[in-house]
């Protein structure tokens, strides 16, 4: 093949994500937010390795969120000489992947694969929190630190993030004393009514939905219509919905965890260059590219070396400040060390949750 | 709150998707009835209206009634130019290489839309603004009660149209046959346009509605709605009007119902699972005619 | 005992009563015509005989057992083989595959030795090739064994449509207008085909005609139906100058 | 001048050259037949005569206007009429339907339902059964219908492939006097028959097709003692 | 005269096997190939042997199918299952695999096949489509299958290191499908598709031989199944949606319907044909669509017909043709 990227000189980043079919905003988002890094990185001159200074290349392929087109990305990338990656976007994806890398040695980073298997390899790393650890936190969040006692549940049961995230949601509350009183499943579309008019015979105090805020748009303008007040608790996946809304009241009061917040004065900077960019607000799925993209810096330096297995080893003793967090660090692994954020939206827009 | 309340709520979540697949079965049966081809692209064609609505509201600052008109009007060009481009150097392919090309144009329009509206879904209001009303506790959107009422019309409308006007006649005459329709002077190709324009509008308008309903646009929203209406449409009898819309309904009904009191996880498979045993005591649909070929 | 006996055979569509009291007797090796006034229902009764239709009341029997009831195809394997008003071949299939599919219950193998090419498949193919051809032989079509059979002209295909009736080896043939679109040359060597395949193959033939030509030509038993109802049954001379035929359908 | 004029036509189908060159002339009211055996191309002519088939070569005019290169329909509205071998009665529409269509190229209402009882009264079989559907009705039925049908356009030609096919034979005499009759009224008839000895009994002039091209051609009185004609298609 | 033809005819295909795998091995084993045509070997042989079993009920049955890829996930889970918990050596549990996913896949089919006997046309072809979506729900609803979560780590048995053996597997398939498709029962079949009513009239038990094809094309799809699974390693059920299924299907009317050997070369054609373009961007999917359309208008336009009469390309052609 043509290895363009084999050049000393150049690092390239192979990305793998959907940039087409449903789940195209997710794969855009990363691709967008890591294209964001590289240049900043590059026009400061690149990455200090060792005694000399690399560029960063970004290729970036799209696999449609499914396994077998994730495999042949991969590989294409690997023929255009990616050293390490960036990806998946998705779990499924990642999974079909992660062997491969482990065969080829390199350095795989998932801004946002959230499966716990993911990361079973040790040359993998993941930016984002794992389904379990979120639906865990949530439900302490909801049970223990508000004091709910009956609690309704939204889950998407043809996708493995929020089954992953509602499974272990649902566990931790049994265990913390709290009741589910529905879990309602969809598989597709775009009309809860039926699930939400379920929820309102049940005498629950508060929704929980773990899903991404696409769907999550959906459901608070559909519960407004319906005139449910419950208040709603989300995972990750909400962040981006107040720009999906058509009214941001129908949005108000509702929690959810994000490790980032376009709000947030430390993020002013990036959001801003994303604005003039691509013409839009940048939400979480854009931060975990673009902070993938530091820790890669950051393994670079610290391995002094573009060599794998010194990348790889050296991910453990690295710390960075990203947007999704500071002083982010990996465990052996292969997990992040962060502190979770609650984002509450409040008068129209995200505010951190006190 | 009581049970039967409860019931009749979930009925009328029903009728509030069944009422947009109606109309999107309306558009399609027309097509699908006349043309005698499965158009794959029929939801795509409701993607546009709906972006061609937040187009002529969002960024040309169009009055409604002229947005409406301006999104009717999109579709209604477009549907014709896909036929003459994409479908008429088919006319003598098997019905298979037809049904391919529609796959082909559903993929190019949701291309398109994703590269000039991107993925991320756009919200748009809904124009409907009328508050809907409530019986006994139980509310009825406005939304709800609009594409009912439009889906009625329009069924009724293309029922007449087809069986009792001369165009509608030469429709039909070009769906059964067309060389012996060209014997009796019917320009094929404008009929077949024609009945394009049509099912392009109604999807124009079905899109429109469905905007008003889920309020969010992205470039895949037609797909789902899409299938759907294509199993109203057989669900109802294959080329029946009225019989699209009771799909459609129907359809919606026994979604919400099994949704509700069977299972949510297990959806699909119950409102699939029913739509076999229908087909199965009545292989042609709920109104079609059995038509046992002469021997 | 006659080889086909229907009795008080009819059948409604709707309001429409196409057949009454319709009753035949067919000696064995007969070759019998069944004519009347378009719309008389004659197809109709094809139509029934063959399983298409089921039959509001009577009975059809063929060698004494009832076929009311049975499906197109088992009424085929029972021994009674047909032909269409409007052609129906195999379209896309040659001609002589268009025959071998009518061999397939004289000729069997199974589904396995069929995807492996067993030795079996070998064999039985081969007789099928030899006997398809035979019958081809008969129609003197075998040299168009290989042409696509909807490329034929019109009247070839009609030959073809019954060399495939023949094929099933039934005890009885019923042709639907088997002379429509010929001219009288063809005709005259239809009627020659016509026999011979009933004194070659020994089957008894029941045809629908309005080619006045071939029925005298060579129909031994004549029945008329006129409505739905027998107008009357006998020998073509007798019957053609009935004046009630030529009055409904005659004419002159 | 001539009313249909037919100049060195050639028709395939596919890679087969069906019509090899053929040239013919009808005159105004004047009774055409063309004879030939199966697959001589009879049905071909007719068909690229009213533009259901496009031709690869040739000239076909009708009433001075060159119409090889027009759409059937719009032969159609110039006042040509064909009814096409296998009759092609719409199957899913009733009887009335099918004739209403036949008249799609008229506007007056009055002259149409002039002709509607003018059609019914020649076949009365299509009145009782006006509101069945085509595809249900007999063989001989439907041909009546398709015969109805295009007369219902009130053509100044009409083409007719094998009218009397599956008619039984006092239908076929009656077809032959409707014939004659359309022609007395003026309007020119160009048919196709298996049935020679009827169709020259009845024409002006003929045409003898073999293999896609004329082999013979004359007055239809004379075609009838001709020998040849009378052993290759009289069938004596 | 016929029996010549025909060895003449498997020679020249045998021929024609050896050197595409002389070719295809030569370039994979000697290491030329790039490692994303390396990881489109086993897709390929997966389409193939999809669109080929596809084609006996869509092309020669002729009744469009829009739930093929049910019965390739049907499949699928049951050989990576089988695999994943007998922990065998790969030649033993991997046959077991395939066949189990095949025998399992038509067992599926013969559930479709009550519909199949009262429906024919476009209302069958919603119940095929229904039945594609209850598979999956129900696969997705399971929990042997794991749900949503699907299953991950399973053997790679068929991947691009296996790809002598996904190769003869489908080369076997193709002459099964080929052969039955020249046999009586295929004979039985493809006289259905032309005209029902004379097969009945002729003695043939439609509803017999309208379920045979079902089954035996649920059985390879099985089979295509187990092979993807091995290949990719995880399996979710959104995999085998509905669009999978139209994937399959726009290769069989591609290819031509009826015909295997234009059911393979479109099979590999659109394999190949997103990779390719994948240095389009986001333009690729947009491309891959126009160059669909542009394939199905030119499969039945007059300028295919005039390349095709066309002296030469007529003797190319002819030769590929008569399979
Ligand atoms: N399926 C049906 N539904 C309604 N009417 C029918 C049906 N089949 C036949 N008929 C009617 O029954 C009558 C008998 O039809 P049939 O086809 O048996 O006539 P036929 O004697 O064969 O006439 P022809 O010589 O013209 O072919 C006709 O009037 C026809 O319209
Ligand atoms: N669609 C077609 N494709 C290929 N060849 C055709 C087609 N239609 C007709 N032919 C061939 O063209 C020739 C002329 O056919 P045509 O139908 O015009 O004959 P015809 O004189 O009307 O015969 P018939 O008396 O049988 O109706 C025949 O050899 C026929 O096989
Ligand atoms: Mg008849
Ligand atoms: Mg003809």
């Amino acid at each position: 093949g043509n290895k363009s990227g084999a050049d000393a000189n150049t690092f390239v980043i192979g990305g793998i994500g959907p940039l087409t079919g449903d789940a195209a905003s997710y794969g855009i988002s990363v691709k967008q937010g890591a294209e964001i890094a590289v240049k900043e990185i590059n026009d400061a001159g690149g990455v200090k390795v060792g005694d000399k200074s690399i560029k960063l290349e970004l290729k970036f392929e799209d696999d449609q969120a499914a396994p077998d087109k994730a495999v042949t990305a991969y590989n294409s990338l690997m023929d255009n000489g990616m050293n390490a990656l960036l990806g998946c976007v998705t779990t499924g994806s990642c999974l079909s992947v992660v062997d491969l890398a482990k065969e080829d040695g390199i350095l795989m980073i998932t801004p946002s694969g959230s499966a716990a298997d993911i990361t079973k390899n040790d040359n993998v790393f993941r930016l984002c929190f794992t389904d379990p650890l979120q639906g865990e936190t949530m439900a302490a969040h909801m049970i223990t630190d508000l004091g709910y006692k009956k609690v309704a549940v939204i889950y998407k049961n043809s996708d493995e993030y929020s089954t992953g995230v509602y499974e272990a949601f649902a566990a931790k509350v049994e265990e913390l004393g709290g009741t589910i009183t529905t879990a309602e499943a969809f598989a597709d579309g775009e009309d809860f009514n039926t699930q939400l008019t379920s929820i309102k015979g049940t005498d629950a105090e508060a929704i929980f939905a773990p899903i991404y805020y696409t769907d999550a748009a959906h459901i608070v303008t559909q519960a407004a219509d319906l005139s449910i007040t419950l208040p709603f608790f989300g995972s990750d996946g909400w962040d981006g919905i107040l720009d999906t809304v058509t009214d941001k009241s129908t949005a108000e009061g509702a929690t959810f965890l994000s490790p980032f917040f376009s709000g947030d004065p430390t993020a002013a900077d990036f959001v801003a260059k994303y604005q003039e960019e691509y013409d839009a607000t940048p939400d979480q799925f854009a931060a975990d590219g673009y902070d993938v993209v530091y820790v890669f810096k950051a393994a670079l330096e610290k391995a002094a070396s573009t060599d794998s297995e010194a990348l790889i080893s050296s991910m453990t003793q690295i710390s960075v400040d990203g947007l999704t967090g500071t002083g982010i660090s990996f465990t052996a692994a292969g997990e992040p060390q962060k502190g979770a954020k609650f984002l509450t939206i409040k008068d129209g827009a995200y505010a951190a949750a006190e | 709150m009581g049970i039967l309340q409860n019931i009749l709520e979930q009925v009328i979540n029903g009728l509030r998707s069944g009422s947009i697949y109606a109309l999107i079965a309306l558009g399609y049966t027309m097509v699908y009835g006349i043309a005698k081809m499965i158009n794959f692209a029929h939801g795509d064609i409701i993607m546009v209206g709906a972006y061609a609505l937040y187009v002529g509201i969002t960024l040309l600052h169009l009055p409604i009634v002229a947005a409406v008109l301006f999104s009717i009007a999109v579709c209604t060009i477009l549907g014709v130019v896909i036929e003459r481009v994409a479908y008429k150097p088919l006319r003598s392919a098997p019905p298979l290489a037809v049904l391919i090309t529609a796959i082909g144009v559903s993929f190019l329009l949701q291309s398109l839309s994703l590269l000039i509206f991107g993925a991320t879904p756009i919200p748009q209001a809904s124009i409907v603004t009328f508050e809907g009303i409530k019986i006994g506790g139980v509310s009825i959107s406005g939304i709800t009660i609009v594409t009912l009422i439009v889906t009625t019309i329009c069924m009724i409308v293309l029922t007449w149209f087809i069986h009792k006007t001369k165009m509608g006649s030469a429709m039909r005459a070009v769906s059964e046959d067309k060389g012996a329709a060209e014997l009796m002077g019917i320009d094929v190709n404008k009929t077949i346009s024609l009945t394009f324009a049509i099912g392009s509008a109604l999807a124009a308008i079905a899109g429109i509605l469905y905007v008003c309903q889920y309020q969010s646009l992205r470039p895949t929203l037609g797909a789902m709605p899409g299938i759907k209406a294509f199993v109203a449409a057989v669900l109802g009898g294959i080329g029946s009007v009225p019989g699209a819309m009771l799909g459609g309904v129907i359809l919606g009904l026994i979604e919400s119902l099994s949704k509700a009191y069977i299972s949510t996880e297990l959806s699909d498979a119950i409102v699939f699972g029913i739509l076999v045993l229908v087909l199965l005591v009545k292989p042609s649909g709920l109104l079609g005619k059995i038509r046992k070929e002469k021997v | 005992m006659a080889l086909l006996e229907v009795k008080n055979l009819g059948i409604s569509f709707g309001g429409l009563r196409a057949v009454d009291d319709f009753n035949i007797s067919i000696e064995k090796g007969c070759l019998y015509g069944l004519i009347g006034p378009n719309g008389a229902g004659k197809t109709t009764v094809f139509n029934m005989l063959t399983g298409e239709y089921l039959p509001t009341d009577g009975s059809i029997l063929l060698n004494g057992k009832n076929l009311v009831g049975k499906n197109p195809a088992q009424i085929c394997q029972s021994g009674i083989a047909r032909t269409f008003q409007n052609i129906r071949l195999f379209s896309k299939m040659t001609v002589l595959d268009n025959v071998k599919v009518a061999l397939h219950n004289e000729f069997n193998y199974s589904l396995a030795s069929g995807i492996l090419h067993l030795n079996k498949y070998k064999k039985t193919e081969k007789a099928m090739d030899e006997r398809a051809l035979e019958i081809l032989e008969v129609f003197d079509m075998k040299e168009q064994a290989n042409t696509l059979s909807s490329n034929l002209p019109y009247g070839q295909q009609r030959k073809l449509e019954i060399a495939r009736a023949l094929a099933t080896n039934p005890q009885l043939l019923l042709l639907d207008e088997p002379a429509a679109g010929m001219n009288p040359n063809e005709t005259a060597e239809l009627m020659d085909t016509i026999r011979l395949i009933r004194d070659k193959f020994d089957i008894t033939i029941l045809l629908i005609e309005h080619d006045m030509k071939l029925v005298t030509g060579i129909c031994e038993q004549l029945t008329v139906l006129n409505f739905g109802m027998v107008l009357t049954t006998g020998t073509p001379d007798v019957v053609l100058n009935d004046p009630e035929v030529i009055t409904a359908y005659l004419g002159e | 001048m001539a009313m249909l004029k037919v100049t060195d036509l050639e028709v395939n189908y596919g890679m087969i050259q069906a019509i090899q060159g053929i040239s013919f002339e009808v005159e105004q009211g004047d009774v055409i037949a063309l004879i030939g055996a199966n697959g001589a191309g009879k049905t071909t002519i007719l068909h690229t005569v009213s533009g259901l088939l496009k031709s690869k070569a040739g000239k076909i005019e009708f009433q001075g206007h060159d119409i090889t290169k027009l759409p059937g329909n719009k032969i159609v509205s110039l006042g040509m009429a064909h009814v096409p071998e296998g009759r092609r009665v719409f199957a899913d529409l009733s009887v009335l339907e099918n004739l209403r269509l036949g008249a799609y190229t008229r506007n007056d209402k009055q002259e149409i339902e002039d002709t509607l009882k003018m059609v019914y009264k020649r076949f009365p079989r299509l009145e009782e059964r006006k509101s069945q559907l085509a595809g249900t009705l007999s063989g001989g039925e439907q041909q009546m219908l398709a015969m109805g049908r295009a007369l219902m356009s009130h053509p100044t030609i009409i083409l007719m492939d094998e009218p009397s096919m599956g008619l039984s034979p006092i239908f076929v005499s009656e077809i032959f006097d409707i014939i004659k009759e359309i022609s007395a009224s003026g309007t020119t008839v160009l048919v196709v028959e298996q049935n020679a000895k009827k169709a020259l009994s009845i024409a002006d002039r003929a045409y003898v097709l073999e293999t896609g091209k004329i082999v013979l051609d004359g007055a239809a009185k004379d075609l009838l003692e001709n020998d040849s004609v009378k052993k290759a298609y009289l069938g004596e | 005269m016929k029996n010549k033809k025909i060895d003449k005819q498997l020679i020249k295909n045998i021929a024609i096997i050896v050197v595409v795998y002389a070719v295809v091995a030569g370039l994979l084993y000697g290491g030329f190939l790039t490692r994303q045509f390396r990881s489109l070997l086993v897709p390929v042989c997966i389409n193939v042997i999809l669109a080929v079993s596809l084609n006996l009920t869509t092309g020669f049955l002729g009744e469009l199918t829009l739930g093929h890829a049910g019965f390739m996930s049907v499949g699928a889970y049951t050989g990576a299952l089988i695999t994943m918990n007998l922990n065998l050596p790969l030649v033993v549990e991997f046959p077991i695999a395939l066949i189990a996913g095949g025998l399992m896949a038509s067992l599926f089919g013969v559930i479709i096949g009550v519909p199949v006997l009262r429906l024919h046309g476009d209302y069958l072809a919603i119940v095929t489509l229904a039945f594609g979506e209850i598979i999956k729900s129900l696969i997705n609803a399971m929990s042997v299958t794991n749900g949503a979560m699907g299953l991950s780590g399973i053997e790679l048995h068929a991947n691009y290191k296996h790809f002598t053996f996904v190769f003869i597997l489908t080369i076997l398939t193709i002459f099964a499908i080929k052969n039955m498709v020249n046999s009586r029962q295929g004979r039985a079949v493809c006289s259905i598709r032309d005209n029902y009513i004379a097969a009945e009239a002729v003695g043939i038990p439609v509803s017999k031989f309208k379920v045979m094809a079902f089954v035996v094309a649920a059985f390879f799809a099985g089979i295509a199944g187990v092979i993807y699974g091995h290949n990719v390693g995880t399996l979710k059920p959104t995999t085998f949606d509905y669009n999978k299924s139209i994937e399959i299907l726009v290769i069989v009317v591609l290819g031509g319907m009826g015909s295997i050997k234009g059911s393979i070369i479109a099979a590999v054609i659109l394999t190949i044909l997103p990779e390719v373009l994948r240095g389009a961007d986001e333009f690729r999917m947009l491309l891959y669509a126009i160059v669909l359309i542009a394939m199905m208008i030119f499969n039945s336009s007059q300028l295919k017909e005039r390349i095709l009469a066309n002296d030469i390309v007529a003797k190319f052609t002819k030769v590929k043709k008569e399979a």
